[in-house]
């Protein structure tokens, strides 16, 4: 048996032996969209195959693939040789295949050991499920991956954290030869990624074949033995991570070099336009003070659930503080909604771009005026014309590619999706905006072109504030560091004062300004 | 010579005693010869359908609408236009405003109907009287109303009966079902329900059955044979009465279409010719009664049953 | 702490009791325990419906045609009966479960392999099945005297102290425990309701999970449609006219959200006893039943308004000291 | 990289007439045709004017509540209160009578008993967040309930003639009041959902409030005032109804909002929110009134009907959907 534990061989030689799953002429397509066409891929047991592309590469689809959540319209599965083909996840997981999903798989009314074991809960006499049983199996798994997890709570009652790990708990508690992560380590803290490590270490030691799907590239080196790249759909490359660089691989993805540079151009810096002072929240945040100055980049770092989204959100009146103010270029403003942020010139790149952020089943143009139907219309009536008049001014800044004008926001690609949100703002000629992780899970192509948009914001005289989890973008855009831990400021730095080190350390609790210690 | 197309509008389809009045309708189109009837009504028992039917009914221009109203007040405008438009209205068994016809039938008097379901009531109560109660359909329904008010005035000629109150089953079956339960819980020495409504009857003397009570409580009222000869033969219904639907039905067709020929003229004092029931004289209200209801109980019940 | 979920049907429970307390304090017969079980039989139909019920809204659907399921089935039956009554009542029974079931298996091939939203599925059919009673019955009534005498003695026949009927509702809650909290099955309607996307991720079928919810639910209309025309001896067109609102008000009341996911059992059958209570009581207290309507209506919207409440998370307590101080 | 051969994104993808032929609303235009030529063929009484008003009055009711409930249901709520809430303003104007009310007053109680009921209806929605779904589910039976307690098994009647009016006059010839209204009505929804800011800010919250609230939209002002709407169109029917019946009961309208929202998804308003239009619900209304009113002429009975319209709806919803789903799969 192929998943039985093998000693591992430490080095990450190729192992010489045969593919335990290979895919071949994989094909897929959607309605307009070719997502995959004609892709290969080999995992071998006892090796961690990392599989890199931008964005819209299809890497979730082959995921989906291989779990029987789509069906290919073209090619072949081989398991050890054998072809199969899995009509449903079921029949995937039945055939040794286990994944932890790009997009959150979990129940919020379930139990944390029903999450666990949702669709092959063990079965007692009368094939009724034992409970007992369940939970003994699923307080087994947790404890496996080191998580300090009640197989009993609700999940719901569980942190975002724990939730992650539960996840991971669900992907290993079948007994699989074939472990796929799509992005596993996007949304866990600093912690809990190297845990993570330990445990992809583990996996291989037990002989499984590993399919590592990323977009961070330090990781992708520290812990792959192999890599594939795909490039719109078609595999461009393969083969082993020792025989290759960052650089080669990055132009593989992309199909073109990029830099690392950040072009950050220099701004003037000019007089304050917002000013926080004693902002609290009952539960989310508490003392945030901080002055924003025209043609500044504020990075705000912490780990994920430091309250920094729900601070933004405060500011622009989607939650109301508990206590504090806001000058808004040396005016007392209270904001109590959305529009009245916009109003006076606070806009908001949300965080989620499909919930908060695109609108879809209304048009590109349509998505572009909603906040700014006051100028477009005449007493309350709309006027189509100047409508796409705007639109079409700010989308064609941003160089979006779509159709039309007047199709559906959400056929758009997530990159060009975000880029009818940022249009959006625009044009409302804001004087702070906020991005609240403006390139998360984007491909680096992408990132570079909104960071590039970014200084230009800032040399027309606007104001930035950006929230991000990703050391390097931080210490790249920002002319000033807040970092957030638990609700609170730990920490504000000057762009030249700050390194990686002190960020990480002060968001995780060890260090922080002396100014912030009471 | 055209057909004489008389309508024939009910509280809704489906009730078997609008079934038979459509039979006895019948009847009388075949008698007449050149009448065409058009038995017709909403689905369940609203003003608001049933004046969509009469709608339909002036467009197509009959001779003559016969209706037996869900709302005494509600069909009265689209009544009017009907006779505007040179149709002969009249109302039967459940009635409309004065001015929304030309004059309406009652299956009987208001007052003999009363005194019979008090009558009923004290022949079979125990010596010396006792709890007696109503249970009625939603009274949105006229007559209901004018019943139990006439019942109201007898009683003082029937010492023994001790009415103790009234309740409303709105002719559904499982709410009247209910509400005879209430009636038995609520009133342990309760001995008689009277239910002037063919559902209510029913729908009580199932909950007599139910409750164990047949030969303690009494259940009377007006019903269908067809629909109360389980009971009667159970015991749970000594007697009770109803007119004959099928002569109803007979003579609204023989009165809708004397007044379509202008063979008569409703006025009032008019006497207007029913065919083989007789003949109906209308009061200062244009109204008149068909007959007394007739009595139905374990000797005649079988012979009944089979026919409506 | 978990035990959220619970507390809501100890909360119901409690204001049931504290109302039969209340009644109780007037009318002390009507807490007598015949009287009860009297209350308990009489609700029994609803208690099966809001149990059908139930399962179509845990998969964040909704079925508005179940009491015109429940309609058209006891109309066949009866019809059935009174053609030929020598057909014994176990397969009645038995046929009337299959046709409320092929029913809702209408409903639910239309929701899952058409993908019409539930609601508008069901506001259609909701008139088909009225109409279709109308063509097969032409109007006409079923009455007592039709049926057989075991057609209608077979839900009174009393078993052990309580009617047949109150048992079969006894029976239907304890199978429906099961299914609900112990096969795939019943785990599977919570997780389609609660997260759709994810249940797919997990191997369930969504639209056959939520086409088996609409089966089992026309099964249990189906069932009550014998039930009904047998308890109350009577089948015409407009039975249980407007009871489909009943159904979805007492799930409601018991705590099952209608955004799918949330619910149970218990739950189910506390609301739809609370309607049973209130509808019994309000003859025997001698309030005038035309109260009965306000009162049901204001039930639902606290019942809401209260179940909104419990769900709305305390806030996430990012801010962990304070959480640490409290 | 090569800026100057960049394409510029076109406005539109076809002309505006192509998409008009593609239309819910062409498609319901032929169904309404096709209803009345074979009314026409089939009854000698269909083509003649005063039927045919008359036969208005079947739907122009319903139909101005559906007006308000179509922008209701593209914001993604729904209101199943709007029966009830004809039966307690009918109540109030009943009441309003007693005490010696004359026109101008019961036309004011039955507006603002709409709005009262809407407005109660729109804070438990948008004040307390609770799904409108269940919440008018039980504002129906409460609203009904009180006019229930109020009237119990009695009837309000005699409303002067002057009120009378309102459901019975006629403006000209054989144009009713009613269905003037009912035209300024569509009109005015007709407009405001199309071609005003207010308009798109409804199909923005039905198609993603979160993001519409994101977006500077005052969503619970708007949903607020969408209920506000609706409640006042049941006032405004409500006033029609009474008039027409010239009677008050508590059962009155008893089961019309299963039928508006029925006019509604027939309409082309989807359900779930988000699309959807006036004219298409205009049609809907026109096509179900005709509908009802043929058959009536051939006597058919209302169940009849109703399967009918239940068919009617599962299919012109159904089959785009099942025409998809078979073009997708040939594809
Ligand atoms: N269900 C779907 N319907 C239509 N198009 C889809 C669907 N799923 C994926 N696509 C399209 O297929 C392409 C591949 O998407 P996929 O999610 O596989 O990319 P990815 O490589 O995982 O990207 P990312 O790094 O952003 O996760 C994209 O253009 C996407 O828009
Ligand atoms: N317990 C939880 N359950 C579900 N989601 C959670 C939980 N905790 C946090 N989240 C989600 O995670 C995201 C991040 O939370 P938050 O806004 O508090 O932190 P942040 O500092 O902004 O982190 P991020 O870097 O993710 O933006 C939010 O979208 C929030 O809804
Ligand atoms: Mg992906
Ligand atoms: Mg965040």
């Amino acid at each position: 048996m192929l998943h039985q534990a093998r000693p591992a061989t430490a080095d990450s030689q190729a192992p010489a032996n045969e593919p335990v799953l290979a895919l071949s002429g994989i094909s897929k397509s959607f309605p307009g969209v070719r997502a995959l066409s004609g892709v290969s891929l080999e995992l071998y047991p006892g090796t961690v195959t990392a599989l890199v592309g931008e964005n819209g590469a299809g890497k979730s689809t082959l995921v989906k693939i291989l779990t029987g959540i789509y069906q290919p319209d073209e090619g072949a599965i081989r398991l050890s040789g054998d072809e199969v083909t899995f009509p449903t996840a079921y029949d995937a997981t039945q055939a040794g295949i286990t994944a932890i999903h790009q997009e959150t798989v979990l129940f919020d009314e379930l139990s944390v050991a029903e999450n666990i074991y949702l669709g092959h809960a063990p079965r007692g006499r009368l094939g009724f499920i034992d409970r007992g049983r369940m939970n003994r199996d699923a307080a087994a798994v947790l404890k496996r991956i080191g998580a300090a997890i009640d197989p009993d709570a609700r999940l719901r009652d569980l942190g975002i954290a724990s939730k992650h790990l539960v996840a991971i708990a669900r992907a290993l508690s079948v007994e699989a030869r074939i472990v796929v992560m799509d992005e596993p380590t996007a949304a866990l803290s600093y912690k809990e990624i190297e845990e993570l490590y330990a445990l992809v270490e583990r996996l291989k030691a037990e002989g499984k074949a590993i399919l590592f799907i990323s977009h961070k590239f330090d990781e992708i080196f520290r812990i792959a033995d192999r890599y594939t790249v795909f490039r719109d759909g078609e595999c461009v490359g393969a083969g082993l991570i020792s025989e290759t660089d960052h650089d080669a691989l990055v132009r593989l993805m992309v199909g073109r070099p990029v830099g690392q540079i950040f072009p950050k151009r220099e701004a003037e810096i000019g007089e304050p336009v917002l000013t926080v002072s004693g902002y609290s929240h009952p539960t989310e945040f508490a003392d945030i003070g901080f002055e924003l100055k025209r043609g500044e980049i504020l990075g705000f770092y912490g780990l994920v659930g430091a309250g920094r989204s729900e601070l933004m959100q405060a500011l622009f009146g989607v939650t109301r503080p508990s206590k504090g103010a806001i000058r808004i270029g040396g005016e007392v403003a209270v904001i109590r909604s959305p529009a009245e942020a916009i109003r006076r010139g606070i806009v908001y790149v949300p965080e989620e771009r499909g919930r908060q952020g695109a609108i879809a089943g209304l048009p590109i143009f349509q998505n572009v005026t909603l906040p700014s139907l006051s100028r477009t219309s005449r007493q309350g009536f709309l006027r189509l014309a100047e409508e796409f008049k705007l639109a079409r001014e700010y989308t064609s800044r941003l160089d979006l590619r779509a159709a039309a004008l007047d199709r559906d926001v959400g056929t758009l690609s997530g990159g060009n999706q975000q880029k009818v949100v940022i249009a959006k703002w625009l044009a409302t000629s804001p004087k702070v905006i906020i991005l609240d992780e403006p390139t998360k899970g984007i491909d680096i192509g992408s990132k570079a072109a909104v960071h590039e948009f970014m200084s230009e914001l800032v040399a027309q005289g606007l104001s930035i504030i950006m929230v991000s989890s990703e050391i390097p973008e931080i210490l790249g855009m920002s002319d000033r560091v807040i970092v957030m831990r638990e609700g609170r400021m730990v920490g504000e730095y000057p762009r030249e004062k700050v390194d990686a080190e002190t960020l990480v350390r002060a968001a995780a609790g060890i260090g922080g300004n002396d100014a912030f210690r009471k | 010579q055209d057909n004489v197309r008389i309508a024939l509008v009910v509280k809704a389809l489906g009730i078997g005693f609008f079934e038979a009045a459509n039979e006895g309708a019948q009847e009388a189109a075949e008698e007449l010869g050149n009448v065409e009837i058009i038995y017709t009504g909403p689905t369940d028992t609203t003003a608001e359908g049933q004046i969509e039917v009469i709608n339909s009914l002036i467009a197509q221009n009959v001779d003559a609408i016969a209706v037996s109203a869900n709302d005494t007040d509600a069909l009265v405008p689209t009544l009017k236009k009907a006779m505007d438009r040179g149709i002969t209205v009249i109302s039967w068994d459940s009635g409309v405003a004065p001015e929304g016809r030309e004059m309406n039938l009652n299956p009987s008097s208001n007052q003999l109907i009363g005194e019979m379901c008090v009558k009923m009531a004290a022949e079979h109560l125990p010596e010396g009287g006792g709890e007696v109660a109503i249970l009625s359909a939603s009274a949105t329904h006229t007559n209901q109303n004018n019943w139990i008010a006439e019942m109201k005035k007898v009683l003082p000629e029937y010492p023994e009966v001790n009415l103790v109150t009234t309740v409303y089953g709105d002719d559904l079956a499982d709410k009247s079902y209910r509400e005879a339960q209430g009636l038995i819980q609520s009133y342990p020495d309760l001995k008689a329900i009277i239910a002037p409504t063919s559902v209510g009857i029913v729908a009580a003397a199932q909950a007599v059955t139910d409750a164990g009570k047949v030969g303690e409580i009494n259940v009377t009222g007006l019903g269908l044979p067809s629909e109360m000869a389980g009971h009667v033969e159970s015991g749970a219904s000594k007697s009770f009465a109803i007119w004959n639907p099928i002569d109803l039905g007979y003579a609204a067709t023989m009165i809708a279409y004397n007044l379509a020929t202008d063979q008569a003229t409703a006025e009032p004092g008019a006497e207007i010719s029913m065919g083989r029931v007789g003949t109906v004289t209308l009061d200062e209200n244009r109204e008149g009664a068909m007959a007394e209801p007739f009595v139905y109980d374990a000797s005649n019940i079988d012979k009944f049953k089979d026919i409506f | 702490m978990a035990k959220l979920l619970k507390s809501r049907e100890l909360l119901l429970a409690a204001v049931i009791v504290l109302l039969l307390t209340a009644i109780a304090w007037r009318f002390p017969g009507f807490v007598r325990p015949r009287n009860l079980a009297n209350v308990f039989n009489d609700t029994s139909i609803l208690i099966i419906l809001a149990l059908g019920q139930m399962m179509v809204i845990l998969t964040r659907c909704i079925d508005l045609s179940m009491a015109a399921n429940l309609a058209l089935t006891g109309m066949a039956v009866a019809m059935l009966n009174a053609a030929m009554p020598g057909i014994p009542v176990p397969l009645l029974i038995a046929l009337g479960v299959l046709l409320g079931a092929a029913l809702g298996a209408f409903n639910g091939v239309l929701v899952w392999k058409v993908e019409i939203p539930p609601i508008v599925v069901t506001l259609g059919t909701l008139t088909i099945f009225r109409g279709i009673i109308f063509l097969m019955s032409g109007g006409a009534w079923i009455n007592a005297h039709q049926m057989s005498a075991a057609f209608k003695a077979f839900p009174r026949a009393p078993l052990l102290g309580l009617p047949v009927l109150s048992w079969i509702a006894l029976i239907m809650i304890a199978l429906m425990a099961v299914v609900i909290t112990r096969t795939p099955l019943g785990r599977a309607f919570y997780a389609v309701g609660g997260n759709p996307t994810a249940a797919v991720y997990t191997g369930i079928d969504v639209g056959r999970t939520r086409f088996l919810a609409f089966t089992f639910a026309g099964a249990l209309a189906g069932l009550s449609g014998y039930l009904w025309v047998s308890r109350y001896a009577v089948a015409y067109v407009d039975i249980a006219g407007g009871f489909e609102l009943d159904i979805i008000a007492a799930c409601v009341i018991g705590g099952i959200s209608i955004a799918g996911g949330i619910g149970s059992v218990g739950g189910a059958v506390l609301g739809a006893l609370f309607f049973g209570v209130v509808k019994n009581a309000l003859p025997v207290i001698n309030i005038s039943p035309f109260w009965q309507l306000a009162i049901s209506g204001s039930a639902i919207i606290l019942a809401v308004a209260f179940n909104a409440r419990a769900e709305r998370k305390k806030g996430r307590l990012i801010l962990r000291n304070r959480e640490a101080a409290a | 990289m090569n800026d100057a051969t960049q394409r510029a994104v076109p406005d539109r993808l076809e002309g505006r007439w192509t998409s008009y032929l593609k239309s819910w609303e062409t498609l319901l235009v032929a169904v309404a045709v096709f209803v009345f030529v074979i009314n026409a063929l089939s009854s000698p009484y269909f083509l003649n004017a005063w039927n045919l008003s008359d036969a208005t009055f079947n739907f122009t009711e319903k139909a101005m509540i559906a007006m308000a409930m179509a922008l209701l249901i593209i914001s993604g709520e729904i209101d199943l209160s709007v029966a009830a809430i004809i039966a307690l303003a009918s109540t109030a104007m009943g009441v309003a009578l007693q005490y010696g009310a004359g026109t101008p007053e019961l036309v004011l109680v039955g507006l603002l008993v709409g709005l009262l009921c809407g407005a109660f209806n729109g804070w438990l929605v948008t004040g307390l967040g609770l799904p409108s779904i269940v919440v008018t589910i039980g504002t129906m039976s409460l609203f009904r309930g009180i006019a229930y307690i109020i009237l119990g098994d009695q009837a309000f009647t005699g409303y002067p003639p002057s009120f009378a009016w309102f459901g019975q006059g006629y403006v000209w010839w054989v144009i009713s009041f009613e269905l003037v209204l009912f035209a300024a009505i569509a009109l005015v929804f007709g407009i405001l959902l199309h071609w005003t800011s207010f308009g798109r800010t409804v199909y923005a919250i039905g198609n993603n409030p979160t993001g519409a609230l994101f977006s500077g939209v005052r969503v619970g002002r708007t949903k607020f005032i969408l209920f506000l709407m609706t409640g006042l169109m049941s006032g405004i029917a409500a006033i029609c109804l009474t008039a027409r019946l010239g009677s008050t009961r508590p059962s009155i309208a008893f089961g019309w909002e299963l039928e508006v929202v029925t006019m509604v998804v027939l309409g082309g308003v989807s359900i779930l929110g988000g699309s959807g239009g006036i004219p298409g619900v205009v049609l809907a209304a026109i096509i179900m009134g005709l509908v009802t009113f043929g058959f009536g002429l051939a006597n058919v009975p209302g169940i009849v009907m109703s399967i009918f319209v239940g068919l009617l709806l599962i299919t012109v919803i159904g089959a785009p959907m099942l025409w998809q789903r078979l073009r997708e799969r040939s594809a």
